[in-house]
């Protein structure tokens, strides 16, 4: 229905944001290259010595070990609890029932840093020392939203009658659950895990409360930030990093928007 | 056997729904309670509270000292406002930014672009948050590329670096991709034939945009402008990284308060400030349907 | 209050890791790597850009989440005062009766006759400047509050700047009768905070990582500002045209040491890692890779050797007597040292500090 | 409650009143907050009987299906199925099965899959139940169809797939609950016949839920009307269309006109009205004869609806069967004076 | 085509002859990648006409009704509104206006903002746009509803908006997707006469899309029957259900019968057949007479729907119109040997 000027302007727009998004990673790419460790305009030399030093860099594997670890712990946490409570919402009628999607939603739509120090003070105190463990709570804290507004979405849109069915073939609550419900949710639960993920692989505010003497990826690149002596191996490790996701987002797109079947 | 049990257990939870709203709503429930919204309230508890600057150890007396403080010193105001006011600015922007991009992807894209356009805007997301806000120093440098290619095109080089500009124009950037998915989200859930009965009744394609398309969309704006807002609103190293002087947020005063100088009664009763926002804007949101389209 | 000595006897074996809080430039691959094979202690290290943020990072989650601290004298009584670190038994360093006497006890690290803190490596904080653009070498402070080089200047994001201007107002208007920098009255302050005040509009960016000021000077945003020696050696090394000048007023600076944990969980590493980096060797490495001065007079020689003349440069020869030209970081407190409570103190400094940054 | 007599007469008429009660509905109610979906609802259906549950929109129909499937619970009353109590089960505990009005297809399982599920969760043994589902599918002419996904069926087609998943169970009841409703007219109408062929085939009692009256009248033994949550009337379609119980039904089931004669009211059929040109004698006895207007006449193929004007200004709708070729002059009827005649035992008094 | 011939028919029979022509598309066609959704489509609209585009699924009317819309752009051929080409003008300046399927309201504006969105549109002053719409409401009767959203209302209600919607812009030609394909049977018959009675008080041209032949029949001036994205037939609704093109026009509006007599093939209509118990006389001349069986009887309340099997083993449906009580008993007629009889010029051949 649009016109051709509108086709073409919002073309050309598209384009310009895509522009507007993707200078400063390309940037981040070609700077991976850098042969000083200063990023100045233009590049003063080409080299591929911080690949070699990256690769070597026992501190930049810890990081992006615990970065892993913690962003797995801090996923399967976020799917059992944002799953459940997407459950008790979409399912049934209680008391504040309002009130869960609005607290589920408090941890990221509060500035990042009154989560983290609200954290960090638990932990204080309860006496926990800060830890691997502080840290996969603070992302599973933040990260349930992302699950729970995923799965709910699609709760909406499965129809209660699958399950009805099921069970009016004969399958109890679990069987129901195993062969019909959780099939039916699972690509929105991958696509809310793989996005939680990204989420957690990437806080800086939060983890900065929360992790102790340990650095995570973005901890360690804020370090080497700071230090400026080698940042062209942070560069390095986001071209790695990217390269390694572009998959599981493609994925997670199309998971998400594979419901077709479910609503007719 | 054990199969056995299972379907026993069906039964009584077929029986009983409450048990099994409670049983599935208290983990949930009891994460958030203990570990969050304890937390929270204790930290604005300790609002009221002073501490030792030299030790660093608590006092805990009653006491509105930090607000009177707060309230009563021109700079926190000032610095208050500045962060809602970019917070603000840069929502807004974003929506700009993003809407057009989004109507795109819903109405002109065919499935691949869309796919391929989708994963462009994620793709960001996986690259590091710190990497590419530094970045755009190297655009922004008075020798950097934005000054390079002004200076190619024939133009005079702009000093953007190191402002507010330039914190505006990054936050803008860094949560594009969190607008551009829940408008995409409201405008595909539109009915078509909407647009069509708009344009049937004679409405042109701007009237139909601001009569109808945008107020619908409009939950999806509002979701998006949830992450936007709360996220610049809390941010402080952004800041630290592209801003100049005058350009520090309530973020930068919290973590100094907190993260530098151990005072934190002082940074939570300053970190009141964005909460409070933060909450009527949520609400507010609420209100708007925004929760469904996040 | 302090906490009370608890010495081991020897060190023993290491725990394995050690986490650390330093400096940026304070623990570099090239000396922390053979440590960590000799010992076999880890060192996870953490850094921090001011001393606020090292007293914070060593109180976070109750203490004992790091053994170790680089800290300045700015930070190390309230390290001391609030128990947050314990003494050090210095016999156990082998170097300790090589360093420069003045820092074998100063006053910012000892407390009661109890080693707090193992004095490290010490140094003044310098005027920093783009030669290409300033030809002829500024000699007075002032040149970073000269509206000549409006939007082309960066001072630390750091409260104690304050004590930078105080020195340097304390030159230029004698009438305020400011004697030292960190010791300011109310009437002193207002003053030094206008002056900073006025400085802002000048100012390109408050760098607050050392990285900063770095790219600052090296994209052309700035041509002078205040500085650690690092930034200049970093700079030159990646071909920029600087050059750093200590001022006739004189300069504030910073005598570190390393603080142990009251909580520390590796007391055996730490031990090693205080001994190991206080050996001449490493403290030279340290002093030429950052600029400053190592507390081993040992150090002298490992010095010319790697960079010949840099132990005079850096005035590790005549140690004794420079030490006292440098106003060393202290914490401002409310109470003068002549006894008089007319002094403001770092919290008073901090909310100035933000008054002027805006 | 007048139904419980009516019952009687209806399963004898229907030739059922010796089969045994197989679902047996007492006293049954339910409430939804503020709403009672369902109250004192009483019915009992014989074994082998095609069941209607017919009324408006919002009458209760789907929630007391919904009770004997076991997918809610009553607040109060009692459900049996042949002769036990099962108001306390849970749906996969009673020997029911259901078809659904969107189908309610699993689509991520194959058709074979979907019709297979049943028996899984029974235990069946593998080759029994492929044998099983292969008999199924052949009852709904889909014995090619095993593979596919649901989604990849047209509507008539998946709805064909949600019967076979239900009678493959070989259930004592099948319930169904607006089963055509999503279909388009041509189809819903070859899906009646079809599902009658499949009843007379499998011998299941189906409990069947529509709010078409015409769908109603063509397929059931017995029909229950529902209005406001209640039954109102039980009966064998000539039943309910010929002698209902009140006007709300009369209006309900079929278009019917109500004429007062006498301080009475009566109802009248369209078709039980003769039409004939003024002065033209009809060819019967008996008739009670009143003169009349046409104001309207509107072609509907097999049939013409004339709309007429009484004497005493009652506007009554009558319908002729159009034995012979129509023309668009039909049209002119309207304006005419005509006679209007029924048989008098055709007048049916309404309490 | 023989499309033109009967539409000259046509509009004589349905005395608009004389009208101007007010839509006129001619040799449309419209291809979607590798489907033609409309192929060479000629029609004419009169002014005043209800004019029904009727065909099965898929047949092309949506998309015919949305080029005259401007919705999409024809591939071929020329669209006139009033005699003035229209092809190339967007929608909103088109004299037209459509009801949609889904209706299509504005879920964020009130009723009352819905139907003057139109009229603000075209900038009609506030004082008139506000008398129009409560004079579009009252039309459809939901004078009381203005204030509410789309949301609060019932299917019915909501389409009733619809239609006020657009009735309020008095448009030269309205255009209806099959306005009432989401509504129940009752209701739906409901909305059918009041479409009737809105369009003779507004005098508006109505476009009609339906695949209801019942629907299509009792509403329409003349009737345009798409098939494959053409069309076969037009003519009024004695046209075609009575003189059908071919025999899928025969099958698909109404139930038919195909006789095959002389190597010819004739439709006979159900209605068109007499049945009597053998021996017994039809009352009639000129009959032509066959002997049958009655292999089922089903009762669907107006009228009793025979299948009777004739000699030659030709399955015939006749129907009878139960002028008389009928019982459950009627079911005994299953089996019964009977005459059946029409006359011959009842037959009609198809080419
Ligand atoms: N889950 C529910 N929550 C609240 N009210 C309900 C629920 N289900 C049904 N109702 C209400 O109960 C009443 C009966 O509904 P029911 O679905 O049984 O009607 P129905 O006869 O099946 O109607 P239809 O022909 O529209 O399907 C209605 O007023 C309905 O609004
Ligand atoms: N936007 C489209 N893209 C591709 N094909 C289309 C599109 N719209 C319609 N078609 C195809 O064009 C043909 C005609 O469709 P149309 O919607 O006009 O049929 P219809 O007669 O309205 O059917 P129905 O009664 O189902 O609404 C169909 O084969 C349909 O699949
Ligand atoms: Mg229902
Ligand atoms: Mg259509």
């Amino acid at each position: 229905m649009e016109t051709k000027f509108a086709r073409i302007a919002l073309a050309a727009w598209v384009i310009f944001v895509l522009a507007f998004l993707f200078v400063p990673i390309i940037l981040i790419f070609v700077y991976a290259f850098n042969a000083s460790n200063i990023q100045s305009w233009p590049i003063p030399g080409l080299s591929l010595r911080w690949f070699v030093s990256a690769w070597g860099n026992q501190e930049i594997r810890t990081a992006l070990g615990l970065s892993l670890k913690a962003g797995v712990l801090a996923t399967s946490i976020a799917v059992f609890l944002g799953s459940s409570a997407a459950f008790a919402v979409h399912r049934f009628d209680f008391f504040g029932k309002e009130t869960v999607s609005f607290m589920v939603v408090l941890p990221i739509a509060l500035p990042g840093i009154i989560t983290g120090m609200a954290l960090n003070s638990f932990f204080v105190f309860w006496g926990l020392g800060l830890s691997f463990w502080t840290i996969v709570i603070g992302h599973a804290t933040f990260c349930i939203v992302i699950v729970y507004n995923n799965v709910i979405a699609r709760l909406r849109r499965v129809p209660r009658s699958l399950e009805e069915a099921s069970m009016d073939l004969g399958a109890d609550a679990w069987q129901t659950f195993r062969r019909i419900t959780l099939p039916m949710i699972s690509t929105s639960l991958v696509a809310g895990a793989l996005l939680a993920f990204a989420l957690s692989f990437d806080e800086v505010i939060v983890t900065t409360f929360t992790a102790g003497a340990q650095n995570t990826l973005p901890l360690w690149i804020f370090g080497a930030i700071r230090l400026g002596q080698r940042l062209p191996e942070v560069n390095v490790v986001v071209l790695f990093v990217m390269s390694l996701t572009f998959l599981p987002v493609l994925l997670a797109y199309k998971l998400t928007n594979q419901a077709g079947p479910m609503v007719k | 056997m054990l199969s056995g049990a299972v379907r026993r257990v069906s039964v009584i939870l077929w029986r009983k729904p409450g048990l099994s709203a409670g049983l599935l709503l208290a983990p949930p429930l009891g994460w958030f309670l203990l570990i969050y919204i304890a937390a929270l309230a204790a930290l604005f508890i300790s609002a009221f509270w002073t501490t030792d600057s030299f030790t660093g150890e608590i006092d805990r007396t009653w006491t509105l000292s930090n607000f009177q403080a707060i309230f009563g010193s021109e700079t926190y105001r000032l610095i208050a406002l500045r962060t809602i006011f970019m917070a603000a600015a840069v929502t807004i922007t974003d929506v700009i930014l993003a809407f057009p991009f989004a109507y795109f992807m819903v109405r002109l894209a065919s499935q691949r672009q869309r796919v391929a356009l989708f994963t462009l805007v994620l793709v960001p997301l996986w690259s590091s948050y710190l990497a590419r806000v530094y970045a755009w120093r190297l655009i922004f440098a008075h020798e950097g590329v934005l000054n390079w290619v002004l200076h190619g095109l024939g133009f005079q080089s702009i000093e953007i670096g190191y402002t507010n500009w330039a914190m505006w124009i990054v936050f803008s950037y860094i949560w594009l991709p969190f607008m551009i998915m829940p408008i995409y989200a409201a405008l595909e859930r539109i009915p078509y034939s909407l647009f069509e009965a708009s344009l049937d009744l004679g409405a042109k394609a701007w009237r139909t945009f601001f009569k109808v398309i945008l107020p619908l969309a409009m939950p999806g704006v509002v979701a998006g402008s949830i992450f936007s807002f709360s996220l610049t609103l809390g941010d402080y190293i952004t800041p630290v990284l592209v801003g100049g002087p005058g350009s520090d947020f309530i973020g930068n005063v919290v973590y100094a308060n907190v993260g530098i100088a151990n005072n934190v009664p002082f940074a939570a009763a300053y970190a009141s400030i964005p909460l409070v926002v933060m909450g009527l804007y949520l609400m507010a949101a609420r209100r708007s349907g925004a929760f469904d389209v996040m | 209050a302090p906490a009370a000595p608890n010495y081991p006897q020897t060190i023993g074996k290491g725990e394995g890791a050690l986490n650390i809080v330093a400096w940026e430039g304070y623990a570099e691959d090239s000396w922390i790597k053979p440590f960590e094979k000799e010992t076999g202690c880890v060192v996870n290290r953490k850094y921090a850009g001011s001393s606020d943020e090292m007293v914070t990072l060593m109180r976070q989650g109750g203490g004992g989440e790091y053994d170790l601290v680089s800290a300045s004298g700015d930070a190390s009584l309230r390290l001391i005062y609030g128990g947050t670190v314990q003494p050090i038994d210095v016999k156990l360093i082998p170097d300790f009766e090589n360093f420069v006497p003045d820092l074998k006890a100063p006053p910012h690290n000892t407390v009661k006759g109890l080693h707090y803190g193992l004095s490290y490596e010490w140094g003044p904080n310098v005027l920093l400047y783009n030669t290409d653009k300033i030809a002829a070498a500024p000699t007075s402070w002032s040149a970073i509050y000269d509206e000549q080089y409006k939007g082309k200047v960066t001072v630390p994001d750091n409260p104690i700047q304050i004590a930078d201007a105080a020195l340097y107002l304390a030159v230029k208007d004698p009438s305020l009768g400011i004697k030292d920098p960190y010791e300011l009255t109310e009437k002193q302050l207002d003053a030094v905070v206008a002056l900073l005040k006025q400085q802002r509009s000048l100012v390109k960016k408050y760098w607050a990582l050392a990285s900063d000021e770095i790219e600052l000077f090296k994209n052309g945003d700035v041509v002078i500002g205040a500085a650690w020696p690092y930034q200049t050696i970093t700079l030159k090394a990646a071909g920029a045209k600087v050059a750093d000048t200590i001022p006739t007023e004189g300069a504030t600076g910073w005598a570190d040491s390393w603080m142990l944990s009251a909580k520390t969980k590796h007391p055996n590493c730490a031990y090693k890692f205080m001994a190991y980096v206080s050996t001449p060797a490493v403290q030279a490495q340290q002093a030429l890779y950052f600029g400053e001065t190592p507390a081993n007079m040992k150090a002298c020689e490992e010095m010319d050797k790697a960079e010949a003349g840099s132990c005079a440069k850096y005035h590790l020869d005549e140690a004794t007597t420079y030490i006292k030209k440098i106003k060393f970081w202290k914490t401002p407190q409310k109470t003068c040292s002549d006894g008089s409570q007319t002094c403001t103190d770092y919290s008073v400094w901090q909310r100035k500090w933000q008054e002027v940054k805006g | 409650m007048n139904g419980i007599v009516q019952q009687q007469v209806g399963t004898e008429e229907a030739g059922l009143a010796e089969e045994p009660v197989i679902v047996r509905v007492s006293g049954v109610k339910k409430k939804y907050r503020d709403v009672t979906a369902v109250d004192h609802v009483d019915l009992e259906v014989r074994r082998g009987e095609f069941y209607t549950l017919l009324g408006p929109s919002g009458s209760g129909k789907t929630t007391t299906l919904r009770l004997i499937a076991g997918f809610e619970k009553p607040d109060q009353g009692l459900i049996e199925l042949n002769g036990a109590d099962v108001t306390k089960l849970p749906p996969y505990d009673r020997d029911i099965n259901t078809v659904f009005q969107d189908y309610a297809l699993f689509p991520h399982m194959s058709v074979a899959e979907n019709v297979a599920y049943g028996l899984q969760t029974k235990g069946v043994p593998k080759d029994e139940c492929k044998e099983r589902v292969i008999e199924a599918l052949r009852m709904v002419r889909l014995q090619n169809f095993g593979e596919r996904k649901p989604a990849e069926l047209s509507g008539g087609q998946r709805q064909r797939v949600g019967l076979a998943r239900a009678i493959v169970n070989r259930p004592k009841v099948l319930l169904l609950d607006e089963p055509l409703g999503a279909l388009d007219l041509k189809l819903r109408q070859e899906m009646q016949s079809e599902l009658k062929r499949i009843q007379a085939e499998v011998k299941i009692t189906f409990l069947y839920v529509t709010h078409d009256q015409e769908e109603a009248l063509t397929m059931s033994d017995r029909i229950a009307i529902f209005n406001h949550g209640r039954i109102v009337q039980i009966g064998t379609p000539t039943d309910v269309y010929e002698k209902p119980a009140d006007a709300f039904i009369a209006s309900f089931v079929g278009t019917s006109n109500i004429l007062h004669r006498h301080g009475k009211r009566f109802v009248l059929r369209p078709e039980k009205i003769r039409i004939a040109p003024l002065g033209q004698l009809f060819d019967e006895a008996g008739l009670h004869v009143e003169d009349g207007r046409i104001l309207e006449a509107i072609y509907v193929g097999m049939f013409t609806r004339y709309v007429v004007a009484l004497a005493d200004g009652t506007e009554v709708t009558a319908v002729r069967q159009n034995f012979d070729r129509t023309t668009a002059r039909f049209r002119d009827a309207a304006g005419t004076t005509v006679q209007v005649a029924w048989r008098p035992d055709n007048l049916f008094e309404l309490q």
